[in-house]
């Protein structure tokens, strides 16, 4: 269980970039949730994406996976414009997400929850049987380790609350994709738990995957995370390492609120 | 020119009819995402009552709104705690299709059995009358329906929009126990919206049963353009229903003209398609129309 | 189980109608003639000395069910004739199934000229003429009007119906050849409730003989339409409708001068229906109507052959008998004395009726008019 | 021959009935998109059909085929219209559907035949009498409604049917996990159409007359969908088993009823009561019996905090050591969490 | 006034449908002027709890006194007039409303007009958003602002007993610490406050009294400062970091 958090503070290598926004806008009437956004995330690292209620996050992230189109601006990953393509597209090219307001396949079991999203991959493979062997066990070891392993003859439905957000991701991971973005993953998640999933991610992310999470618990950002973007009113104030951002004088007064 | 003239003094009437009726469907969906089959089998069944209310004691048929209202309101209210209530909310939306439908058939059925498939009309003895307008005729039945029609759309807006009666019933529908939370009976709330909608079918039944002759299998015909209607003012919103009755009947009857009656009636549902590609949630939907 | 229709003393006739649905009302007035004319025969000694029994079942006005009543009728109930539907489209369905079984296919209501068209060579259509000739007298008296006197313009509107549609045009083809011109041709669907826009056509037009190509309740409300833009044509002509005794019922005291053509009238003087409208009268309390007429016919034309042939067997060489006796002889009903050709179309002509002080009454032709045609109509 | 004509031709209406419920479940059953115009394709197939055989004098089991073919072509386009809305929207849409094709073909009358209906001819030459072709229709049905289970059950168990009973859950979430979620629903879409296609044809072959009131009415597409929920649409079998309940209950209630309305309204009733009190229809309902008496799985957890973090140690020590984090004692519950 | 406790609960067994139990035997007191905090891992039960309180799903074993008054088998509205309020875990507004249609039926049962004018002065200077976005659809707000409209809905009332579920969830920090600072307000007002929260640490910071909760029953309880400084439930429930609050 290594971690590569560890990094320098002020690293003088270019990191590659995982994910880029350029200006990118959106408004909904009069409300302009992501205003002109300019942001890079770096690829391999756990990067942190905070910011007061309603400064952009959610609406940003789904701009990003192509849930809602941008007014304007663009978007692109490792290179590739992705501005505007359809969300299973943009979930193909290696993006995953979860959702802030927890979705789940309600009336599915949690084991079918999680069957459903490893990728279907070629015509060939889609008309196959769902029910193969190999996806059932990585499953059930990601289901023990959000531990809602038991429950995996439940309908979803009948969740608790946190158990739904857990089901979400593992979800979100069995689809395995190389960048994983998570809007408020520890939202509603017993705090014993959230250790284990902080660890969780450090330990994929040693395998290489991105990490670009959307959290308000700054424990867990600050401990996880290798790079920090705020957010207010839909655009980057800063960036920057943890502990640099933590005592950003913007910062405090956007979102910490000293 | 008179004819055009006509056809939209026809259209204007003709849309106010489809406007209450519209109204009524879309009160069911925005409040409660009930999509009433039966709403036009309750109306012929109203129109019914009006015409078994005159031919038995031979007084006018806008009397028996007296009774049919009140009536109506009530069934409307058993109905939805009775039989809506019972359905799973995670459901509703589709099962109440065919709950509704169930009812469609059966007041049909009731119809047929009782008052016989024979077509019935009113016999009124304004039936034929009619008024000058700028060299258009205007017959005084429709007049009487359109009036009927705008008089209870507007008292059917301002109830739900005003009142706290039409914020409890809003409440209700978008999270019932968060509503129930607050202190709402929602149970009362949601009975009391379902009998609002039912009261202006007997209401549009009888402004029907005016001008038209009426048979059991006669809502099927109603059924239709309503629900176009409905979809392209935009689930749940009853002024966009109202205008996009007002703008299909005149647009029905206008296209008339040159189309024929057939392709004319097409109209609607072409209107829908087209609403469809352009504005899924229709002109006047919600943010969140077409989730539903 | 399925035989007892074959038992020696009694003969057993199959016959699907429109009891319930679209098609309910005439559907009822269908079965009310055969009923009568069963009764009759049995209090008359029977078929070939047998008693009938009819099995009426019910199709809902769906083809679909038409045809399995027909299929059940021979099949499993084993009847040994049967009578035919109301409405050409329950016709064309079940005169397939008879053909199939080789059943001889009389038919009270199987007018539009498509009935004849389909190949079916055991189908006789029992009334006097076809839907396209419903209007022949009208059409025969206008012609014979001084060219002034003439409706210069019509207007055409028509439920598209088979029937409906086939008793307008014939009327059409006919007054266009005349040189009338045709002003308004509209077509609407059957399930049409708002006529206000067609009658605003019609009026618009100001034609000055409007003709309805109408089964019954698109007539009532047409006309209340056309009232309500107080369009007063000359001439007004309605197919079915007029003659249905609710129809003053309807429109109230604005009927004077509508026409409409009927294959059948009480008055008639032919033979047996004197016999028929008193038989029918005592035992129903009104008189006949004109699809109580036509099922009688019907079974008159059926009796007719049977007693000629000397047999009533779902035997198909019984059937082809009876078939081809039809083919070669006339037959004397309540509506006149019948012949058809190869495709079973009949060879006589539909009076024309008119609302004369309230009361429908033949007009048309002269020889059998009960009263005077009224060429000048009365506003309504 | 054993069974009289009219049971045949009884056998073959509910063969039919099955057919189309089946073909109906495609889409609804999977997608969860309630259609309650499929009469619209049914009605296209029978007059595809018999258009072809007449128009250009093809084999008839060709211009069924090629019927079946026309239909889902049309289905494409209709389908990106329609499937742009769900819910109630595209419920309504696909009655508007039907309602539409109706005026059209009535109306269009110089090439569909209009209201006089439309004879279609007999696929078989006049040798094969009456009852033979009953028989042979009833296989030919039966045929067509084995490849339809077969079809079926394989989408149903495949990835392909995974994704679209994720749509049917949360459509936004499948395509945020890669489910290209249109274009999997277009493509039940048109399956559906395509089949009930066939079936349309298949029984405008048998049954040689078609009247667009009656091909394209509303209550024909209801009793799709009313058979479908009435045995299950979430098995395999359901469509069938309600098309033989209804295509029965149809007979029996005319038998019973059959000079009143009154028949319909035992129709309502019936399907009234399956909404109200089995809302998955019977299999399912039967199933949730059987389940009744067996024991009852807790849905919290057995073990305190405390002894899952004992386990959990034990467990990670053991992952430190390198063994598979895969215990072989949960091999033998393979697939309990997936429903059948 | 008979008991000492506002809310009892006592002996509760309770689950959904047929299904085992989810409760099995608890029983949490709460007196006037007090906060007791429930934690607990995920699916413990904890929002079981609250939802047998407000009459939500009805037990099948134990009694619930509001104020020393047996209320086992009230209604969720009969709760409401007994005093009792339950804000929702999750997300609750009435989405196709406005803000301020939101937040003027949290007073549906309140009557007097002046009185509702007065809190909502109060909620829109507790709550910008609310004041901000008052005539927008809160369908349309951040996750984190519907939470905060909701919270605002829950103050237009004062009842004598508030259960609140997870009311800092998806919350900013300045929102957090306003919802703890209601919360202690609450408390100094006299209202007995039950609170569910994930958010364990600083929810035992604010509380009086603390309830572990574990698979239906109360694990461990206490004064909340105990319970924080217990080593071995920091490990198991409340997460075994030690805090970093960010620097002031
Ligand atoms: N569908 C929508 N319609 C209108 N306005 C919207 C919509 N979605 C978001 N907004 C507005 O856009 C802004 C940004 O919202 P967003 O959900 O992106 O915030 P967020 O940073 O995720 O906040 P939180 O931390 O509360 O989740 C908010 O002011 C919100 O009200
Ligand atoms: N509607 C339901 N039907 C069946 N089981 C349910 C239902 N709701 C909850 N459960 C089960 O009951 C248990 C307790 O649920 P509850 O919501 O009370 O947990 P919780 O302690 O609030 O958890 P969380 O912290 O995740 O909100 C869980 O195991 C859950 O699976
Ligand atoms: C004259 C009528 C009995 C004919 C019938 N209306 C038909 O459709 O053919
Ligand atoms: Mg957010
Ligand atoms: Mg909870």
């Amino acid at each position: 269980m290594t971690t590569t958090s560890a990094l320098p503070e002020t690293t003088g290598a270019p990191t590659e970039v995982n994910l880029a926004t350029e200006g990118l806008s959106k408004a909904f009437g009069g409300v302009r949730a992501v205003d002109g956004a300019t942001v890079r995330f770096h690829h391999g690292k756990v990067n942190a994406l905070i910011g007061p209620n309603g400064s952009g996050k959610t609406t940003f992230f789904n701009c990003v996976t192509g849930m809602i189109q941008p007014d304007a601006g663009s978007v692109s990953y490792r290179g590739t414009d992705i501005t505007r393509k359809a969300p299973h597209r943009i979930a193909r090219t290696g993006i995953g997400r979860s959702f802030q307001l927890c979705r789940i396949f309600p009336r599915m079991t949690v084991l079918e929850n999680m069957l459903v999203a490893v990728r279907p991959g070629s015509l060939g493979r889609q008309l196959r049987s769902s029910r193969d062997r190999d996806d059932i066990e990585r499953a059930r070891s990601l289901l023990s380790r959000v531990g809602i392993d038991h429950l995996e003859r439940a309908e979803a439905r009948d969740l608790s609350y946190g158990q739904q957000k857990l089901l979400e991701l593992a979800g979100v991971l069995m689809a395995d994709p190389e960048t994983i973005m998570l809007d408020e993953p520890a939202g509603g998640v017993n705090p014993a738990l959230i250790d284990r999933i902080a660890s969780l991610v450090r330990s994929l992310n040693a395998e290489g995957k991105t990490f670009i999470v959307v959290e308000h618990n700054m424990d867990l950002v600050m401990s996880l995370s290798d790079h920090v973007v705020v957010f207010d009113r839909g655009r980057q104030i800063c960036e920057g390492p943890p502990s640099v951002v933590q005592n950003d004088p913007r910062v405090l007064e956007a979102y910490l609120g000293v | 020119m008179s004819l055009l003239l006509q056809s939209l003094v026809l259209g204007v009437l003709l849309g106010g009819l489809y406007a209450l009726l519209a109204a009524g469907l879309t009160l069911y969906f925005g409040v409660m995402r009930v999509v009433m089959i039966a709403h036009s089998a309750f109306l012929i069944l109203a129109a019914y009552l009006a015409w078994f209310f005159t031919s038995s004691t031979g007084l006018d048929p806008l009397l028996s709104l007296l009774v049919t209202v009140p009536l109506f309101f009530v069934l409307g209210v058993a109905m939805q705690r009775l039989l809506i209530s019972r359905l799973r909310p995670a459901t509703l939306t589709m099962m109440s299709v065919l709950l509704t439908f169930s009812i469609a058939l059966v007041i049909e059925g009731m119809l047929g059995f009782v008052f016989s498939g024979t077509q019935r009309r009113i016999r009124l003895p304004y039936g034929g009358q009619s008024l000058e307008f700028f060299g258009a005729n205007v017959a005084v039945v429709k007049l009487i329906a359109f009036g009927l029609a705008a008089t209870s759309l507007l008292a059917l807006y301002l109830l739900l929009k005003k009142t706290q009666f039409g914020q409890a019933l809003r409440a209700t529908i978008q999270h019932p126990e968060a509503a129930r939370l607050v202190g709402i009976n929602t149970e009362r709330v949601a009975g009391y919206g379902f009998g609002l909608g039912l009261a202006t079918a007997a209401i549009g039944g009888t402004a029907l049963s005016l001008d038209s002759t009426i048979y059991p299998s006669l809502h099927w015909h109603w059924i239709g353009p309503l629900m176009a209607i409905i979809v392209v003012g935009g689930l749940g919103s009853i002024p966009g229903a109202a205008i996009a009755a007002l703008v299909l009947g005149l647009g029905q009857s206008l296209l008339q003209i040159p189309l024929g009656t057939t392709w004319a009636q097409t109209f609607f549902y072409l209107a829908l398609f087209a609403t469809l590609m352009v504005r899924p949630q229709g002109f006047f939907g919600g943010r969140l129309a077409q989730r539903f | 189980d399925g035989t007892e229709g074959s038992d020696d003393d009694t003969i057993t006739i199959g016959i699907s109608l429109p009891l319930t649905g679209d098609f309910s009302e005439p559907g009822k007035g269908v079965q009310r003639g055969y009923e009568a004319w069963a009764d009759h025969v049995n209090e008359n000694g029977g078929l070939l000395g047998k008693q009938v029994e009819l099995e009426i079942l019910d199709d809902q006005s769906s083809a679909d069910r038409v045809a399995a009543d027909y299929e059940k009728l021979i099949n499993q109930d084993g009847v040994d004739l049967v009578f035919g539907p109301f409405s050409t489209r329950l016709v064309v369905p079940a005169a397939q199934v008879a053909q199939d079984y080789g059943f001889l296919f009389v038919e009270p209501a199987g007018a539009a000229e498509e009935v004849f068209t389909q190949g079916f060579d055991n189908l006789f259509y029992a009334a006097p003429a076809v839907a396209d000739d419903h209007y022949d007298y009208l059409a025969d008296h206008i012609e014979a009007m001084p060219e002034a006197e003439r409706p210069k313009t019509a207007a055409f509107a028509a439920m598209d119906d088979p029937f409906a549609m086939g008793t307008a045009y014939g009327l059409k083809t006919r007054l266009e050849e005349m040189g009338v011109e045709v002003v308004v041709d509209e077509v609407y669907p059957p399930n049409t409730t708002d006529f206000g826009s067609i009658a605003a056509k019609v009026a618009d037009s100001n034609a000055d003989m409007v003709v309805g190509g109408t089964q019954y309740q698109d007539a009532v409300n047409l006309i209340v339409a056309l009232q309500q833009l107080d369009y007063q044509p000359k001439m007004a002509a309605f197919s079915t409708a007029p003659t249905n005794p609710e129809f003053p019922e309807a429109i109230g005291d604005k009927t004077e001068g509508i026409l409409s053509p009927t294959g059948y009238t009480p008055a008639a003087p032919y033979e047996s229906n004197k016999e028929f409208v008193d038989f029918y009268t005592e035992k129903n309390g009104t008189p006949p109507a004109e699809d109580e007429a036509n099922a009688w016919t019907t079974g008159q034309v059926v009796a007719a052959a049977v007693e000629a042939v000397g047999c009533a067997d779902p035997d198909p060489e019984c059937q082809q008998q009876l078939v081809d006796w039809l083919r070669d002889n006339e037959v004397d009903t309540v509506v006149g004395p019948l012949t058809w050709d190869a495709e079973g179309r009949p060879q006589g002509a539909h009076l024309i009726q008119q609302y004369v002080d309230g009361e429908i009454r033949i007009v048309l032709p002269e020889e059998s008019a009960e009263a005077d045609f009224i060429a000048d109509k009365p506003a309504w | 021959m054993a069974p009289d004509p009219f049971i045949l031709s009884v056998g073959v209406v509910i063969m039919s009935y099955a057919v189309l419920a089946t073909s109906w479940n495609f889409v609804g059953g999977f997608t969860g998109y309630i259609s309650l115009g499929h009469a619209a394709y049914s009605g296209l197939g029978g007059y595809a059909t018999g258009l072809l055989i007449i128009h250009t004098g093809i084999n008839p089991w060709l211009a069924l085929l090629a019927g079946g073919a026309v239909v889902a072509l049309l289905a494409v386009p209709i389908g990106i219209a329609s499937l742009r809305v769900r819910g109630a929207s595209f419920v309504i849409v696909s009655i508007a559907l039907v309602l539409i094709l109706l005026l059209v073909f009535q109306s269009w009358g110089s090439f569909t035949g209009g209201s006089n209906g439309l004879r279609v001819p007999r696929p078989f030459d006049t040798s094969v009498l009456r009852p033979e072709q009953h028989e042979r229709f009833f296989y030919l049905h039966a045929a067509l409604l084995a490849v339809l289970l077969l079809a079926w059950w394989a989408i149903d168990r495949s990835r392909f049917g995974m994704g679209l009973k994720a749509v049917r859950e949360d459509e936004d979430k499948a395509q945020a996990l890669g489910v290209p979620t249109f274009t999997y629903k277009l493509v039940a879409f048109v399956v559906s159409a395509f089949f009930t296609a066939l079936a349309g044809g298949l029984y405008a072959l048998w049954f040689g007359y078609l009247d667009p009131i009656f091909q394209f009415s509303i209550l024909v597409g209801s009793y799709m969908v009313l058979m479908s929920l009435l045995g299950g649409i979430r098995s395999l079998f359901g469509p069938l088993l309600g098309a033989v309940i209804v295509g029965y209950a149809v007979e029996y209630f005319k038998n019973q009823y059959g000079d009143t309305q009154f028949h319909l309204v035992a129709m309502g009733l019936l399907l009234a009561l399956v909404v109200l009190f089995m809302p998955d229809g019977i299999i399912p309902a039967l199933g949730q019996l059987v389940q009744r008496f067996r024991p009852q799985a807790a849905s919290i957890r057995e073990m305190t905090a405390e002894d899952l973090a004992e386990q959990r140690r034990t467990q990670d020590a053991a992952d430190e050591a390198g063994a598979p984090t895969t215990t072989s004692e949960r091999t033998d519950r393979e697939t309990e969490g997936v429903r059948p | 006034m008979a008991s000492e406790f506002l809310l009892e609960l006592d002996g509760i067994e309770a689950g959904y449908g047929r299904a085992a139990l989810v409760l099995r035997g608890l029983t949490v007191k709460v007196p006037p002027a007090t906060v007791v905090c429930l934690v607990g891992p995920n699916g413990a039960g904890k929002s079981t709890v609250l939802k047998v309180a407000s009459g939500m799903l009805t037990p099948r074993a134990g009694t619930i006194r509001v104020a020393g008054q047996d209320v086992t088998r009230n209604n969720p509205q009969q709760m409401l007039a007994a005093g009792l309020s339950h804000v929702l875990q999750g997300h609750s507004v009435f989405k196709e409303m406005t803000v301020e249609e939101n937040v003027r039926l949290g007073a549906f049962s309140l009557k007097d007009r002046s009185e509702v004018n007065d809190r909502i002065d109060f909620v829109k200077s507790l709550f910008p958003v609310v004041a901000d976005r008052w005539s927008a659809l809160a369908g349309a707000l951040s996750g984190g602002q519907q939470k905060q409209v909701e919270f605002a809905r829950s103050l237009m009332v004062s009842p004598q007993v508030v259960l609140l579920d997870e009311p800092s969830m998806g919350l900013d920090p300045k929102a957090t610490g306003t919802v703890f600072e209601q919360v202690v307000r609450m408390r100094d007002a006299g209202t007995a406050v039950l609170l569910v929260e994930q958010n364990a640490r600083r929810a035992l910071e604010t509380a009086d009294l603390g309830c572990v909760l574990d698979l239906g029953r109360v694990h461990i309880s206490g004064p909340a400062d105990q319970l924080l400084e217990d080593p071995q439930l920091a490990e198991l429930y409340l997460g075994g970091r030690p805090q970093t609050t960010p620097a002031t």
